[in-house]
């Protein structure tokens, strides 16, 4: 109970610590939505005033005339009720929730999926390459996975472009969701081009992530086979393979665990960049769009929901852990 | 048919739409319909899929595809009108009142009637709404009433207003009084996201998603025949590298993409593959003409920077040529060349660089070798041939003795600087409009500036010149002739006081393809601006684009 | 059931350093019969661990065999596959552990435990059997599902012995398992054992760094010294008259709490490093009664009286080579 | 629990004051945070005395308290209650750093762990170096090698000059422990606190460290307190001997009279439980499991009582008090008799 | 990325154990060590002496030619930038700037991490709460956005606000590993030593404390210092650097901007980010070489024959 409320204590300070920062931040630094938009327009030829453009902009729920503090106070409230308003950037006049609704789902399904798959297939290779100490997988995965666990995100990026998609006719796409001329429907064709669209993305995502996965599986692997108990569950004639996952993998595991949430900013990170080479309208390129372009409210809601989004996978993970670890279970 | 305009500015050479492609006849049915057209055009972002024309952010895919203006106004025929929603207009003899015809037998998208009321409704919106009124026609141009008797619609404005013209009758499309009196369009006009738009124009929107807006051709269009495509698939890019490939490849036949190294990147990949950068407005060096700034206030000083530039490098060099030469008159040719006094700019010497006379101004300013004059030009981050350029200069001006750094910064800092004043020179660009007018006084005219530290509108080299106001004050209620000499006058002051350095010209990056689709705008047939950014002139091209293959 | 249980000839063990290899057993000799209670007792790092690992086959990489023979009911653990050894294991010998707080694997209950063991033996093993042997070593059943950390350490190595129990091997193997409790809880499991061995009738061959403790205990005693066999008999023999100086040492450490008190000098130095064993006789460098023989030859086990001895002081009649 | 007379009892005897004396030391610890705070009573009111060159041992079972009463004594911990007079003057008076650098130096300590008692990323010399150079400021920087070699020497090991500037991994582990010996002997101490010196060392290098401490009495002059739960080694080297559990001391006396004659329960069930190869297999008391108690938030009563056989009503309800019950032996226990004689 | 290299660190009881000199020969004896090492010497090389590296007509990296978008030849062996620069000497002279916000980014959230964690453990109670709280609110804030957002509105984008950025975002993970271990060493018997023979408590902490921690501490730098590499680089390649600046993030985004794969030019698009992956895969190898070292278990064995001779 006690873990509970501290656990909780925890998340609501964090969120409002993002909170905070995400308002002050941007308007501590030179730059506003108004220049912003200013700048937008005189490409289509029209000249508009700064006043008329903080017209537009009021309509739009922008208005920086308004003390910082009450806005600060009108933003927690309206971040907590949900009410994140409008775009005033570079999508003017969207809801802010349909943006991110529509981005949404492209993220956590490529993002998602991938980081995912990246840890799981990591927690594997790292669990085996630990079991067969000085076999031909361990000999090999240390030094292959150190190498790609410090490749940036956009060079691997740009070397799967060089490879796989470029010329006239290329073997798959490096840009956007799916095929600009289809409308989004349960279609095999459309599916396969959201696939065929993912591939790349996805790959660069799980070739950079899953190395760390697999080193800190493998070195959390050999620690805990050092241990006693794995002797024991030996010595009792327990099968190789339950006490690789069984009693060596799932305790190796514990720690990873927490790791992975905690890491989670780390990959969000690797999402922008990924997202933007790959021109995917998910929330990593609204994210960069959005700073950008000076959209306070749609980077506000961006930033709020990646924070929570963290937040909540560490609580997840918390929990995963409480209730795989019985020693937790009883600490807490 | 469809009748002329009563009374054109300018050059009235053409007055009917479909004859602006030149090729004769009054264009009722004269080709098959059919045919698609792919615009490639880096918009940075997924559609919103609004297309309320009245949003700054948004009237890029609603004006001139759905909503269309009372009268085209033709930037590169200096401001050559086509009668559009209005047959015609008449200009009070002060130039403070304006009389529109409106058109009869359009109709709505949706089948009803477009009238007269819909025209004051529009703009009375404007008045009521000021988050509408984007040109500021209410509170800056002096407008103070819009009525209506008949067909006949009647602007009233405070002064002459003849400048406003390219606002009100091009840049406003009139939308339908009776979509947007009820529910959210009239409680919220601004950001009402109007995601099925009703217009008068030649396409209505088939569907919208993030990726795509598909437009197909309106069937209640009132120009008879048209449009000759049926259809206009506009994809999302969200970068250059994409949309370049597909105009590359033909996959889009319409673009308006800056292409590096474009004859290798996109003319050689095809025959039909064609290009066109007509010059607008100016690039400049913007010298900080402040006192407070004590080197480029002196006019010793920016005059040097003038003799020593060698513009013809910079256009070949810095932007590979796409972007022409400019001069010290500050009117872009040869796109407004009935407006270019060459004889002035020769008679000052300007015509060619003049290295000598540079050094010996800088002299008399008070510089030398011991005592160089270092100066500062800031320039935005990421605009590529800015900084080519800028090397360039830099490397020009070196010659002369004086050391220039550049500074990049990020898009929003620059403005910061450029707005308040706070740089010595500054790489900059604005946006034209039919006549060199709109550009000088933008640039010069002293209500356009503010103090050092305040937000200037656009006059950002904070120049001065009681002389010159007066006469941009008498070129709204001049006739034509006299319009032109005013704007040579006005020349006479660049050259003389250097208030801005012109280098290059900023031109519409333009792309085409010919190989299904012909009736683009041409070096030969300007009829419209021709990148598909440019609003209204968008609807101008898509009306006269047709397919070759729907002809056979 | 042949009464030689244990057989164990030359069995050396290295250790992989990289550089030069560790030698932590050293040809050791071990005979164990059933129903016997053999103490092995040394030093810390004189790789009696290693040894127990060895005979069970529990080494692990960087840890090898390398050369010896363990006969176990007549058949040979080394060559034999990991198959084979898995269907002996816990059935035919078990293991216990020096801690039982690492040896427990601290996310499964007691109870699972068992089930995991029972599990991978198709012997068959009557449900209450867990909850017996549990009540047999004085641990109420209830604990079954109750996880290690939940448990005291006295009742964690009370459990492990109980676990080793579960189907009544011929063999445990025990590492120090009293080393981390109290004196008190020491000695009450000591008695246990002592009494389920005379109940149940299994072997064990038990690990101690504490020569005194096993005193009481064991039939036969192994005194090792830098990973080998320095002295061999029956444990009272050895402690009325040790035969190598060692031993001897080892048994003027002690301190008594009755008796006279006298003074004692115990060993000077320290045991040699395994990397680098000191040439001849390894106790040499340490050794009172060393002489210049010692650091040249490497002296045998020699039969002295009942014991045998690793001392050159002793060359009578080298040990006789044992036929197996 | 809160009579001072053992006090009196216990120490007016000895006409010149102790060396140290601890009255009615407790050392309570807080456990867990929040709302389940509970105390956990590691010392509770503890009375006793060291004399000048006199080695007290003080044993008992796994977390009775006796390293806390090290650390009470060596102000590591500061004491919940009760005081520490160090030749009759109350630690607690000591404000300036000057006189906590004195007690410092007077009453060093000597750590149960060699293997984690010397910082791996020094020489070994650096302890005894900086114990010098805090305690003996006079001495110049090469006095203070000279004083290290000669401590050094003095625990017996040389060379010193070539021990010095070894790194503590360099070295086995009943070395390091002789260098521990030799830092709590820089500063000419007059009590050592020894908690557990040997009990990480193998059995042949023991006996070396307690004849030392022997030794170190009889020519250096120095007192000790000699923590460990081994008896016989206690028995070894201790002039008296104090019995802990679970936070009280419950016996103390001369080493030989406790050991013949103790008159606590668990004192017995403690000496029965000591294996001895010279002595017959005793017998303890019958399905005890030797779990020790934790001791948080006591009830009044025997400490004990749950596994003592000879409980009666009374331990469960009052808190026995040392009671002397021969000559310099006492025991707090209800039952235990008196001395015959 | 860095965290989880990072993470695999060393148990406390080994990780303190510093053999004499023979840090220096545990690192030559192991091999992913020795090529780290030997990378990024060769990048300090060149950072210091980017002129040796380049033929002479190319000594002006920034230097504007006039054959644009060229494909290597012998001339320009990487090619041309859309400016005409030599990319080859961008190459080398991008080194400097690149290593430079790895070394003092990464010393920087080092200091940070140790600051901030040895006080927590030491200070203890509130301080400790009130500390560790702020290590993890920094540790689940999506640091890279907050990157963005700062570096696109601290102005200018130069290499100081890079690098504060940097240090501010990247010092919480070291943190909490240098609280945990100097929770962990709190009460080891040196320490308390130390305290018993009356050395102040600051003394304690900077002399007694820090050169324990010394393996964990490189360690840390090696992580930080790969997490600014990374970082950096795809700051500048998103074109929130200072875009005039020689870097290879900054080569990056110019590639990027000028379609330089799209053109035919993976030379240029790649030779940077290669750059950047070799000088990340330097740290990268040290930092787990020196887990490795400090932490034997990790090391690599041979499998030998369990049974080989009986
Ligand atoms: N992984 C290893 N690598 C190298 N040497 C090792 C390794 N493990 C153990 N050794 C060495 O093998 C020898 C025997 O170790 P072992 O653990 O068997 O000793 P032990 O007698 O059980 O000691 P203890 O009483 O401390 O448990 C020791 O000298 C030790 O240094
Ligand atoms: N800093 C502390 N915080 C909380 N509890 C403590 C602390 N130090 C000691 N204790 C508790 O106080 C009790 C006495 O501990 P102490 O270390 O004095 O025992 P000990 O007699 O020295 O035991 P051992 O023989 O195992 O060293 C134990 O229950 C212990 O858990
Ligand atoms: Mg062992
Ligand atoms: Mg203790």
């Amino acid at each position: 109970m006690r873990y509970l409320i501290r656990r909780l204590g925890f998340f609501v300070l964090t969120l409002w610590a993002a909170m905070t920062l995400n308002f002050f931040i941007p308007r501590m630094m030179p730059g506003s939505p108004e220049e912003a938009l200013r700048q937008r327009l005189s490409k289509g030829g029209a000249v508009v005033t700064p006043e008329q453009l903080r017209t537009v902009l009021a309509e739009f729920g922008f208005d920086p005339g308004q003390n910082l503090m009450l806005q600060y106070v009108e933003y927690l409230r309206s971040m907590v009720t949900g009410h994140w308003g409008v775009s005033i950037g570079s999508s003017l006049g969207s809801p802010v929730t349909t943006l991110i609704g529509d981005a949404l789902p492209w993220t956590l399904g490529l993002v998602g999926i991938s980081t995912v798959l990246a840890f799981v297939l990591g927690t594997l290779i790292g669990t085996v390459a630990g079991w067969r100490r000085g076999g031909l997988i361990d000999g090999i995965v240390p030094p292959v996975f150190i190498v790609t666990s410090a490749l940036p995100y956009f060079w691997v990026a740009l070397l799967l472009i060089s490879l796989f998609a470029i010329g006239s006719d290329p073997i798959l796409p490096n840009d956007f969701n799916y095929d600009q001329g289809l409308t989004p429907a349960f279609t095999g064709e459309f599916v396969w081009s959201v696939i065929k669209h993912g591939i790349l993305p996805a790959a660069t995502i799980l070739i950079t992530a899953v190395g760390g996965w697999i080193l800190t599986m493998r070195n959390n692997m050999v620690t805990t086979l050092a241990e006693d108990y794995v002797r024991m569950a030996r010595a009792k004639g327990i099968p190789g393979r339950k006490i690789m996952f069984g009693y060596a993998g799932r305790n190796a595991f514990l720690p990873n665990l927490s790791g992975f949430a905690m890491s989670l900013g780390f990959v969000i990170s690797g999402t922008i960049l990924v997202e933007y080479v790959f021109n995917y309208p998910g929330l990593g390129y609204m994210f960069y769009n959005a700073t950008v372009s000076t959209d306070y409210p749609l980077l506000q809601a961006l930033f709020l929901l990646v924070t929570l989004a963290v937040l909540i996978c560490v609580l997840l993970c918390d929990f995963a852990v409480f209730l795989l670890d019985p020693r937790a279970r009883t600490k807490g | 048919g469809c009748g002329g305009g009563d009374k054109p500015i300018g050059d009235a050479a053409s007055s009917n739409p479909s004859s602006s492609a030149g090729k004769g006849g009054g264009g009722t049915g004269q080709y098959k319909k059919g045919g698609t057209v792919t615009i490639a055009n880096v918009g940075g972002q997924t559609w919103p899929c609004q297309f309320n024309p009245f949003n700054p952010a948004v009237n890029q895919v609603a004006l001139g595809f759905v909503y269309e203006p009372l009268t085209f106004v033709n930037v590169l025929k200096a401001g050559a009108t086509t009668p559009m929603l209005a047959t015609g207009f008449a200009w009070s003899p002060k130039k403070d009142s304006i009389v529109f015809t409106i058109r009869d037998g359009v109709k709505w998208s949706d089948g009803q009637p477009f009238t007269a009321d819909d025209v004051v409704y529009t703009f009375t919106r404007m008045k009521e709404q000021p988050a509408l009124d984007l040109y500021s026609l209410w509170t800056g141009a002096g407008l103070t009433s819009v009525t209506a008797a008949g067909n006949k619609v009647t602007l009233k404005f405070k002064a002459a207003a003849e400048p406003y013209f390219f606002n009100f009758a091009n840049q406003v499309g009139i939308v339908p009084k009776h979509i947007w009196s009820t529910g959210e369009a009239a409680s919220k006009p601004a950001t009402w996201t109007n995601t099925k738009p009703i217009g008068t124009g030649p396409f209505t929107v088939e569907s919208c998603s993030g990726n795509n807006i598909s437009y197909v051709a309106n069937g209640n269009y009132w120009q008879p025949g048209k449009p000759y495509v049926e259809k206009v698939q506009y994809p999302a890019y969200l970068d250059n590298n994409p949309a370049n490939l597909d105009l590359a490849s033909g996959k889009a036949q319409w673009g308006g993409q800056y292409i590096p190294n474009i004859d290798n990147f996109y003319k050689s990949k095809s025959p039909e593959n064609n290009y066109w950068f007509p010059p607008t407005a100016n690039v400049a060096l913007v010298p900080n003409n402040d006192p407070s700034r004590p080197a480029t206030s002196k006019l010793e000083v920016r005059q040097a920077i003038a003799y020593a530039l060698d513009r013809e490098q910079i256009s070949k060099i810095g932007e590979s040529g796409y972007q022409p030469a400019a001069n010290q008159t500050g009117v872009v040719t040869p796109t407004f060349d009935k407006y270019f006094d060459k004889d002035a700019l020769t008679a000052a010497g300007y015509d060619k660089p003049n290295l000598d006379k540079a050094k010996q101004l800088l002299q008399t300013a008070g510089y030398s070798e011991s005592n160089p004059l270092k100066l500062n030009v800031i320039t935005v981050t990421g605009y590529t041939d800015w900084d080519a350029s800028l090397a360039v200069v830099k490397q020009q001006l070196a010659k002369v003795g004086i050391e220039l750094t550049v500074q990049d910064l990020q898009q929003q800092s620059y403005n910061q600087k450029l707005y308040t004043g706070d740089y010595d020179l500054a790489y900059s660009s604005l946006s034209g409009g039919p006549t060199p007018y709109y550009e000088l006084r933008q640039l010069l005219y002293s209500k356009n500036t503010a103090p050092i530290g305040k937000q200037a509108n656009s006059n950002y080299s904070r120049y001065q010149n009681p002389e010159v106001d007066k006469l941009f004050d008498q070129y709204a209620a001049a006739d034509e002739a006299t319009q032109v000499k005013l704007i040579k006058q006005i020349s006479s002051y660049m050259i003389k006081d250097v208030p801005i350095i012109p280098t290059t010209e900023s031109v519409d990056w333009y792309q085409y393809n010919t190989k299904d689709l012909e009736g683009w705008p041409t070096q030969d047939d300007p009829y419209a601006q021709p990148a598909p950014y440019n609003i209204p002139d968008v609807g101008q091209v898509l009306t006269n684009l047709y397919s070759k293959s729907a002809q056979k | 059931m042949p009464d030689q249980l244990l057989e164990v000839r030359d069995l050396t063990v290295e250790y992989d350093t990289g550089d030069r290899p560790v030698v932590a057993v050293d040809r050791v000799d071990l005979d164990v019969h059933a129903g016997e209670f053999v103490g092995v007792v040394g030093e810390s790092g004189c790789g009696k661990s290693t040894l127990l690992f060895a005979i069970a086959q529990l080494l692990s990489s960087p840890a090898a065999i390398t050369g010896g023979t363990v006969r176990f009911q007549g058949q040979d653990l080394v060559t034999m596959t990991e198959k084979k050894l898995s269907a002996l294991r816990w059935r035919d010998f078990s293991v216990v552990m020096q801690s039982a707080m690492n040896a427990l694997n601290p996310v499964k209950s007691i109870g699972a435990q068992f089930r995991d063991t029972i599990r991978a033996h198709d012997e068959p093993v009557a449900d209450e059997r867990p909850a017996e042997v549990l009540r047999l070593v004085g641990i109420d059943p209830i604990h079954l599902n109750s996880y290690p950390h939940q448990l005291s350490g006295g009742m964690r190595q009370r459990a492990m012995i109980a676990m080793a129990l579960l189907f009544t091997p011929d063999l445990i193997i025990m590492d120090e398992p009293t080393s981390a409790l109290d004196v008190v809880a020491q000695r009450s499991l000591m008695v246990q054992i002592k009494e389920l061995q005379k109940q149940l009738g299994f072997a064990v061959i038990f690990v101690t760094h504490d020569m005194s403790l096993v005193s009481h205990f064991s039939d036969k005693l192994v005194v090792m010294y830098a990973g080998q066999v320095v002295e061999f008999g029956d444990t009272r023999a050895v402690f009325d008259a040790p035969q190598h100086p060692y031993s001897a040492g080892l048994l003027d450490a002690f301190p008594s709490i009755r008796g006279p008190k006298v003074p004692l000098t115990g060993i000077p130095g320290t045991p040699p490093n395994l990397a680098s064993p000191p040439p001849g006789c390894r106790f040499q460098p340490r050794c009172p009664k060393a002489f210049e023989d010692c650091p040249k030859i490497e002296p045998e086990l020699y039969q002295v009286g009942a014991v045998q001895a690793r001392c050159l002081l002793n060359v009578k009649e080298p040990v006789q080579e044992r036929t197996s | 629990m809160t009579s001072t007379d053992v006090t009196e009892t216990g120490v007016t005897e000895s006409a010149a004051t102790p060396l140290l004396e601890a009255r009615e030391l407790t050392r309570h610890f807080r456990v867990g945070r929040g709302f389940g705070r509970q105390m956990l009573h590691a010392v509770d009111e503890v009375n006793f005395t060291i004399g000048r060159q006199e080695i007290v041992a003080l044993a008992g079972e796994s977390g009775s308290g006796k390293s806390t009463i090290a650390r009470l004594l060596a102000g590591v911990y500061k004491p919940t209650s009760g005081e520490i007079l160090y030749q009759g003057r109350s630690t607690s008076t000591y404000r300036s750093r000057k006189d906590q650098l004195a007690y410092r130096g007077d009453v060093p300590m000597v750590f149960q762990d060699p293997f984690s008692s010397l910082n791996p990323a020094f020489r070994v010399s650096h302890g005894v170096l900086r114990s010098l150079k805090l305690h003996r400021p006079e001495l110049s920087r090469a006095e203070r090698f000279e004083e290290a070699e000669r401590v050094i020497e003095a625990v017996g090991l040389s060379p010193a000059g070539d021990i010095m500037n070894r790194y503590p991994y360099e070295l086995s582990g009943g070395q390091r422990q002789r260098i521990g010996f030799a830092q709590a002997l820089a500063h000419k101490p007059k009590l050592i606190l020894a908690d557990e010196p040997v009990s990480m060392l193998d059995v042949s290098i023991r006996i070396g460290l307690l004849n030392l401490m022997a030794e170190l009495r009889e020519t250096q002059g120095v007192s000790f307190l000699y923590i460990t739960h081994d008896i016989a080694s206690a028995r070894y080297v201790a002039d008296r001997l104090m019995i802990m559990y679970a936070g009280h001391v419950v016996e103390t006396g001369p080493t030989e009279s406790v050991l013949q004659n103790p008159k606590h329960p668990y004192t017995d069930l403690l000496l029965g439980a000591v294996p001895d190869p010279r002595a017959p297999l005793s017998t303890g008391i019958e399905g005890d499991t030797g779990e020790p108690p934790k001791v948080i938030d006591p009830t009044p009563g025997c400490r004990f009582r749950w596994r003592c056989p000879l409980a009666i009503d009374r331990c469960h309800s009052e808190t026995p008090l040392l009671r002397v019950l021969g000559k310099n032996h006492e025991a707090a226990c209800h039952v235990a008799e008196p001395d015959a004689n | 990325m860095s965290a989880v290299v990072a993470g695999a660190s060393a148990p406390v009881a080994s990780a303190t154990r510093r053999p004499r000199g023979g840090l220096f020969r545990a690192i030559l004896r192991n091999r992913k060590a020795v090529v780290g090492a030997v990378l990024l010497f060769l990048f300090i090389l060149l950072a210091a002496f980017p002129g040796l590296f380049v033929p002479g007509a190319h000594h002006d990296p920034q230097a504007i030619g006039d054959l644009p978008l060229q494909k290597p030849s012998g001339a320009h062996w990487l090619g041309t930038t859309g400016l005409g620069q030599d990319v080859y000497a961008q190459l080398i002279y991008s080194t400097r700037e690149s290593l430079v916000i790895a070394v003092v980014a990464g010393l920087g959230a080092t200091i940070l991490s140790v600051i901030i964690g040895v006080s927590a453990a030491y200070l203890g109670g509130f301080a400790d709460d009130g500390l560790s709280m702020l290590t993890d609110i920094f540790l689940v804030l999506p640091t890279f956005p907050l990157i963005i957002v700062l570096a696109t509105y601290a102005g200018k984008g130069n290499l100081t606000v890079i690098i504060i950025v940097l240090i501010l975002t990247g010092w919480s993970y070291g943190a909490r590993q240098m609280r945990a271990q100097a929770m962990s060493l709190r009460n080891r018997d040196f320490l308390e030593s130390a305290r018993v023979r009356g050395e102040r408590r600051s003394y304690i902490i900077v002399v007694e404390v820090l050169p324990t921690m010394i393996s964990l501490i490189v360690a840390n730098f090696l992580g930080a210092a790969l997490y600014s590499v990374l970082t950096a680089a795809g700051l500048q390649f998103l074109g929130l650097g200072d875009p005039s600046s020689l870097s290879w993030g900054t080569m990056l985004y110019w590639a990027q901007n000028q379609g330089a794969l799209v053109n035919g030019l993976p030379a240029w698009a790649l030779s940077p980010g290669l750059a950047v992956a070799l000088l990340g895969v330097s740290f990268a190898l040290l930092n787990y070489a020196f887990d490795e070292i400090s932490n034997p278990a990790l090391r690599p064995v041979r499998r030998r024959r369990a049974r080989s001779a009986s």
